[in-house]
């Protein structure tokens, strides 16, 4: 049984680094978020396999419901896509490999791997553990951390608003032509409150100015 | 606010716009109302419904085995119509519907008296083209003698193109067949439609203008009834008529010798036409044919006769000695085809002549 | 899974994929990019923290609080990050970093 | 399905096989049950809705293939399979072909948490039906791919508007299903229906109601407001009829399946009917009880159950067959209502749909989540949560507050929504209006 979980685990993390590494190092955008989506996904399984249900579930439909579609909605918003002909990396970026390498060579990874961890040893196979589950969770989140989930919430919000605000656009390229019921509905508007409205003979001369101007 | 069917005039238009905010359709009412509409129609949709005034009902007819109820009215592809009694076909080749048909579909040749070379009030032949036709109606609603109609026929896919140039034995159907599936529209014309024939008839030689199919028959009892009309003399009753007394024409006619001497009719009538250029402008019609068409025509008139020469030779001078042969279907064919294109020629000749005469005068 | 993998693969899993997603957001050239880097550091965070909760202390929410509060952190990043792009480009009609260079003499 | 091949092989025939065989069997077993159950469905759909929208538009439709028409969607696989499969030159031919797989694979997968009857869960989740949201809405990511890599602008565009619909309309889908999550207090699907035994009443709510298993979620207001408000997101997720803007076909072809041909456009029809027939199961699950209804919890407290290990077998089998039947009655009910929509309105626009969405369900659901906490308050709260002014009430008295107070809410809400929905929409109307008549 054990190696089973040993080769599971061994294939998840294989994935989740090779989705990483073709998230940094491939040249079209689109590609680059499809393997970041896979990347989630692997990172998905891991949880899985921490036993961390919720927590896998949640990943799943954060970042591949919702965050990854965002990032492909802005991909494609900026037609910025095929990368065809333009420098994907910085040109300083033989240094920042080395920096990541070396962080992960020389610090990260023999840190984690001599440190003595004093891992509680684990129950023995077949018994059940108390693992704290969707439940507990939220309990956790109306009791003790309750502040800091109002926090998150207010947060989300500020963040939905602002994102909003920041892509706005205004409408400045608005359509010129009137459907038939446009037509219709403005003209009984015009009717019920002519003065306030300006007809359109008035604002067309303006048009062609602005038009001429920009001609020059 | 103005009232709820609010009417306004625009550039494009008078429209009449629904008001949005009608209170019937308000919080969802709308919605509701709508899918009860289409409740009923489910509901509904379990009878049959052949009556075509109610909305409510199933429409759809199971086709190859359910067969449409036609209107009187409808019309498909034209038809030639004969009289079940005499078997006359009612056609008089007078050439209305050729000159009306849009897309050009209908051609026919007069028949002509063998005896006299006179042109008969009936048709040799008639051949519409059934790929072609646009079931327009006009031809049926020209014709003067209500011979041609229109058939209610629909099945007529076939994997051979060359079937739907349809000829005039297959064109032909009895008055009673139409007046079947018209009743009232034939009982309209009716009266006029078989005065017409009668005063044709009169004017008819022998079988000609007679069904082709019905030919044989017909003959027969004509005999039968001039053997019954010199019946009294019992001796003359073994020398049973058929064969002394009717002319050749009412000889039972093999195919070969019907088409054989159809050719030569046509063949002789194309040259006619061709030739007949110089006399009809002897005869004092003022304007001279345009030259380029006139020598079209004359290039056709030659072909096709040479062509009939040629069929002619092969059998129409055995037929005249009365041995019967079998000509050479190829010859047959090619003979055909060549009185079809001198007919074409000659009658693009007649418009030609036609149209210089109408300037002319 | 607590017997047949220890806690340092896990850990370095992590830290690899904190490089990694490291690299990306300081040599792509494409702020979505960037933006994709850094998705990548914060999901190695909770992956830390994940595995931290699960070795040590599961019957606790404690780690898994913090793993779903930085989801949450994170999702409004791309909301906003995302936006910020839309209205870069908007304005520069491009997206590459080093391209947006208005400050410089 | 474990626990049947356990008492099967080794309780049975006592042969002692062990463990990991049998999971792996049992795995096995439900993998190839849904496999095989998911395409008959879709195929089963496709001829139900064809002949169902053809009586509502007085028709008779599809009736030649078989008895009544009913090997057409036969006929029409055989057709697809052989059809010739086309990738267009442009096409990013890796992520073409990987997009119907990306859109399939997680609707089979939703098939795991779907209870067809008592007992009868392919997986046991303790979150599953957020696994099954979650799940859902990787399908947009299958969607973006496939109109992306077609290079297509049609394709582009439908997948687009695909993914920004289903994003939005996930969000009132979830709020809807978490009042419910309140009221039962669980994400897991199977406790959902257990809760909704009862008559009208369910019994947790209102103990001793006799259990005919209707104490479905939609008797009481919360439930009957989450049903429209989730039904509605569900046409909008599954992309039917009011809500088909992503393959208008009247406008932009086919949408995202514009480009793909043969088998892939197949997999396309699969996934959206089978997402098609999981949204109506979820509906039926949620809000009328699943495979609840007369008789099956009766039938089921006779079975072996984990509870009950010495019952009988045959009841098992019973229950099982009764509570599929309701459960699919409910369903095909369902998609009913679905093929009834699509006969009666005509497609939205993209700014309507969105307008819908986000200004008057999302707060319709808001409200709704609100009316569900006070229904939990009055019905389960005590003194010790501080909820003081029901102490000493009867349950009845409870429910009965509860009910009372949560259909004035919910109503309230609703009329509210709708006179301010249909006011912005009028007010934003006039305003494009007057902004048009000044740039014209």
């Amino acid at each position: 049984m054990e190696v089973v979980v040993q080769i599971t685990f061994g294939v998840i993390a294989v994935f989740i680094l090779v989705a990483a590494a073709m998230v940094v190092s491939v040249r079209n955008v689109i590609h680059a978020a499809l393997w970041l989506i896979a990347c989630f996904f692997g990172v998905g399984a891991l949880y899985m396999l921490l036993e961390a249900e919720f927590l896998a579930v949640v990943q799943v439909l954060i970042y591949v419901g919702a965050v990854s579609v965002l990032i492909l909605f802005a991909i494609m918003l900026t037609r910025q896509i095929t990368g065809e002909g333009v420098r994907q990396l910085t040109n300083r970026w033989p240094v920042v490999l080395a920096i990541a390498t070396l962080l992960f060579a020389t610090v990260l990874a023999p840190t984690l791997i001599n440190q003595q961890w004093n891992v509680p040893p684990a129950p023995p196979l077949g018994t059940p553990e108390p693992i704290a589950g969707p439940a507990e969770l939220g309990r956790g989140f109306v009791n003790e951390f309750l502040i800091q989930f109002q926090v998150v919430g207010v947060l989300l919000t500020v963040a939905l608003i602002g994102a909003i605000v920041i892509a706005y656009e205004e409408r400045a390229r608005r359509r010129k032509v009137l459907t038939l019921a446009e037509e219709l509905e403005l003209k009984r508007l015009r009717e019920q409150t002519s003065p306030t409205v300006p007809a359109p003979v008035e604002a067309e001369p303006v048009v062609q100015e602005s038009r001429s101007a920009s001609e020059r | 606010m103005m009232e709820p069917p609010f009417e306004i005039e625009i550039p494009r238009g008078r429209v009449i716009e629904v008001q949005r905010d009608d209170s019937r359709v308000r919080r969802g009412g709308g919605l509701l109302r709508g899918m009860a509409v289409i409740w009923k129609h489910w509901k509904e949709s379990f009878r049959l419904n052949r009556s075509y005034s109610q909305i409510h009902g199933t429409f759809t007819i199971q086709y190859p085995e359910e067969k449409p109820r036609i209107p009187e009215a409808y019309r498909n592809m034209p038809i030639l119509l004969y009289d079940d009694e005499t078997g006359h076909e009612l056609c008089t080749s007078c050439f209305q519907c050729e000159r009306i048909c849009p897309p050009q579909v209908i051609h026919m040749t007069q028949a002509k008296d063998p005896a006299t070379g006179k042109p008969v009030p009936a048709v040799a032949e008639f051949i519409i083209e059934y790929d072609a036709c646009m079931s327009c109606g006009f031809c049926a609603e020209v014709c003067p003698f209500d011979a041609i109609k229109m058939d209610h026929e629909f099945e007529l896919s076939t994997d051979d193109h060359a079937q739907l140039t349809v000829h005039k034995a297959q064109l032909n159907r009895p008055i009673s067949y139409y007046a079947s599936i018209a009743p009232t529209m034939w009982a309209e014309v009716r009266e006029s439609a078989l005065k017409k024939l009668q005063g044709n008839i009169r004017r008819r030689p022998d079988v000609i203008g007679i069904a082709p199919h019905l030919t044989e028959r017909i003959a027969a009892r004509r005999a039968e009834l001039a053997a019954q009309a010199a019946a009294p003399s019992p001796a003359a009753e073994p020398a049973s008529p058929p064969a002394p007394s009717a002319p050749t024409e009412a000889r039972k006619l093999t195919p070969e010798e019907k088409a054989a001497k159809l050719a030569a009719i046509r063949a002789a009538k194309a040259a006619q036409a061709g030739d007949g250029v110089t006399p009809s402008a002897e005869g004092g019609t003022p304007a001279e044919a345009p030259p380029a068409d006139d020598k079209a025509a004359r290039l056709a008139a030659i072909r096709a006769a040479n062509a009939a020469k040629k069929a002619a030779a092969t059998d129409a001078a055995p037929a005249a000695t009365g041995e019967p042969t079998t000509p050479t279907p190829a010859d047959d064919k090619a003979a055909r085809l060549a009185a079809i294109r001198a007919a074409n020629a000659a009658k693009r000749k007649q418009a030609a002549d036609s149209v210089d005469t109408e300037e002319g005068s | 899974m607590l017997n047949a993998v220890p806690l340092p693969a896990v850990l370095t899993l992590a830290a690899a994929l904190f490089c990694i997603g490291l690299f990306g957001a300081l040599s792509r050239r494409n702020l979505i990019g960037v933006l994709m880097g850094v998705e990548l550091m914060l999901n190695a965070v909770n992956i830390n923290l994940v595995a931290f909760w699960r070795y040590f202390e599961a019957r606790y929410i404690t780690g898994q609080t913090f793993a779903i509060f930085i989801i949450a952190v994170a999702a409004a990043e791309a909301a906003v990050g995302l936006a910020m792009v839309i209205a870069v480009y908007r304005h520069y009609v491009t997206v590459q970093a080093d391209e947006i260079d208005r400050l410089r003499g | 399905m474990y626990d049947i091949l356990q008492a099967l092989i080794n309780g049975t025939f006592g042969w002692g096989w062990p463990d990991w065989l049998i999971y792996l069997i049992s795995s096995l077993v439900v993998v190839t049950i849904i496999l095989v159950v998911a395409p008959l469905q879709m195929l089963f759909f496709t001829y139900y809705e064809r002949r169902v929208i053809a009586r509502m538009q007085d028709r008779i439709g599809p009736n030649r293939v078989g008895p009544e028409g009913i090997w057409q969607p036969i006929a029409d696989g055989v057709k697809m399979f052989t059809k010739e499969d086309i990738v267009p030159e442009a096409a990013d031919r890796i992520v073409h072909f990987l997009a119907p797989c990306v859109v399939v694979a997680p609707t089979i997968l939703m098939f795991a948490v779907v209870p067809w009857g008592p007992g009868m869960t392919p997986v046991d989740l303790p979150t599953s039906l957020l696994f099954f949201f979650a799940v859902s809405s990787i399908s947009a990511v299958g969607l973006m791919m496939a109109g992306w890599a077609s290079n297509n602008k049609f394709s582009l565009l439908g997948a687009m508007r695909a993914v920004a619909q289903m994003v939005s309309y996930e969000i009132p889908a979830v709020l809807s299903l978490i009042a419910i999550v309140m009221i039962v207090g669980s994400l897991s699907i199977n406790s959902i229906i257990e809760y909704q035994a009862g008559l009208l009443i369910s019994n947790r709510d209102l103990p001793g109601i006799p259990d005919l298993g209707l104490g479905w979620f939609v008797f009481t207001p919360v439930g009957f407001v989450a049903f429209i408000a989730f039904f509605i997101a569900a046409l909008a997720e599954g992309e039917r009829t009011p809500f088909d803007i992503p393959e208008a076909d009247s406008e932009i072809v086919a949408g995202y399946m514009t480009e793909y041909s043969g088998m892939k456009f197949g997999l396309f029809y699969l996934a959206q009917y089978v997402l098609n027939f999981l949204l109506c199961a979820i509906t039926a699950i949620l809000f009328f009880g699943g495979w609840q209804g007369p008789g099956v919890n009766w039938l089921y407290a006779q079975a072996i159950t984990p509870t009950n290990p010495d019952g009988n077998g045959l009841f098992n089998v019973l229950a099982g067959a009764l509570g599929v039947f309701y459960f699919l009655l409910k369903t095909y009910i369902f998609f009913f209502v679905m093929v009834w929509l699509r006969g009666a309105f005509p497609r939205l626009r993209i700014d309507q749909l969105m307008d819908f969405g986000w200004k008057f369900l999302i707060p319709l659901t808001l409200a709704n989540l609100f009316s569900a906490a006070v229904w939990v308050a009055f019905t389960r709260w005590g003194a010790a949560e501080g909820m003081l002014i029901t102490v000493g009430w009867s349950p009845v008295l409870r429910w009965l507050a509860a009910f009372i107070i949560t259909l004035a809410i919910n109503i309230g809400v609703y009329l509210w929504l709708t006179q301010v929905y249909a006011a912005s929409q009028a007010e934003r109307r006039r305003v494009e209006l007057e902004e048009l008549s000044a740039t014209l």
